[in-house]
């Protein structure tokens, strides 16, 4: 299946992308993660355990056992600091 | 015009405009705002401006939903939340909540509320601009994370 | 011109430019506001307009001593306090608070602190007139007396 | 001794005067409430025991035990209820 995914602040800047088109069989964000650290680089040291980032599904705030379907629009950022 | 309104803009707000505008409401007794400002002791002290981004789409439903858990919580009459994108130079407002309540308990109340969940829940993010010309994203600060906390 | 004002007026005031005033300091992050105004539901249902009394000279000495607490419990950098006086019509603004902080916890905690305090130390009675013309002076409200004694 | 009485809102409109010169020997506001009392009618029933009502002196509020002195301005009304 096909994921929309979109970065945000301080993680566009490090994976030095805004947007992608993602073609995975991740059925969870836990799984997606897992998919996104073996890139390596930027994305395990940003995504690695330890770190904090929020993941949004749909423009919705998801947690790991979130569920993906096709066509979601995935995004991944920083905690906010707006305000 | 519903009485709850988002608006997430470059340009400025007039805070007194929206205080009266939610002062007609003739069930309203107490009007609360606040107005948050670039300040110059961020996370450095030599800042010159933010550079504010934020997630189109999601940040209005956000908002939308930070206002509906506060009627949830308090009877809240009105409320307007105006936040700024973009370039914003020491000094210039970013942010302004109205909230308009029969009391005045209410009206404080879920004024704190709102802003305290926006810090933590809307999905903006500061770039701070040095004097030197340098930028880095601002961190995410334990005290907003606290503040949000305490009304769970 | 002195961060820390107060006033008693018959006059209307404008909360936006008090807040655009205390928004001018560049130490302060934070500004909060509240408006207090005339309601159609305070002793009775069916009022047209109050007349507020006070007792000058110990009026503006008590919102200084208030202005005075305040500023020895939170780091409160500008705060303006205007009350209103004499006939005003249903809808009308009475109370304006606005105070200036460098973080917005302080600025709500201080705004709520005023308006507590203004409610039970600062010498004004509200004479509420009704729809047919006849008047009668509003009771003190056990809640403000709560409201106050909850600082201490 | 003189002092300079004022009276405000409701008690002013009980009374029927908003302030007086009064000469008296009360030396504080219990005595001074005591001789008030004395006169009866409004003085009697507003300024009774279990009645609430404020008192300041030289536009400080004052308590029962607050001494008085020539000259000094003192005023009696209702609990406030203004903002």
């Amino acid at each position: 299946m096909k994921l929309n995914m979109v970065y945000f602040a301080r993680l566009k800047d490090s994976f030095g992308t805004s947007q992608e088109s993602l073609e995975t069989d991740a059925t969870s964000v836990a799984e997606l993660l897992v998919e996104l650290r073996q890139r390596g680089g930027s994305w395990a040291t940003e995504l690695g355990h330890g770190k904090t980032f929020r993941v949004a599904c749909n423009q919705e705030l998801a947690g790991p056992d979130s569920a993906l379907r096709d066509g979601d629009e995935v995004a991944i950022f920083p905690p906010v600091t707006g305000g | 015009m519903s009485p709850f309104t988002v608006s997430v803009q470059s340009g400025r707000f007039d805070a007194g405009a929206e205080i009266d505008r939610l002062s007609r409401n003739p069930a309203c007794g107490a009007v609360v705002s606040f107005s948050g400002l670039v300040r110059d002791y961020g996370d450095r002290q030599d800042v010159a401006a933010l550079e504010l981004e934020h997630y189109p789409g999601m940040t209005e439903k956000a908002l939308h939903a930070i206002i509906g858990q506060a009627r949830e919580r308090w009877q809240l009459q009105a409320a307007t939340i105006i936040h700024r994108i973009g370039y914003l130079a020491l000094g210039e407002p970013i942010v302004l909540v109205v909230t308009a309540c029969s009391h005045r308990k209410d009206a404080f109340a879920a004024a704190e509320f709102l802003m305290d969940f926006l810090k933590t829940a809307a999905p903006f993010w500061k770039k701070e601009i040095l004097q030197d010309g340098s930028a880095h994203w601002v961190e995410a600060k334990h005290s907003d994370q606290a503040a949000s906390g305490r009304w769970q």
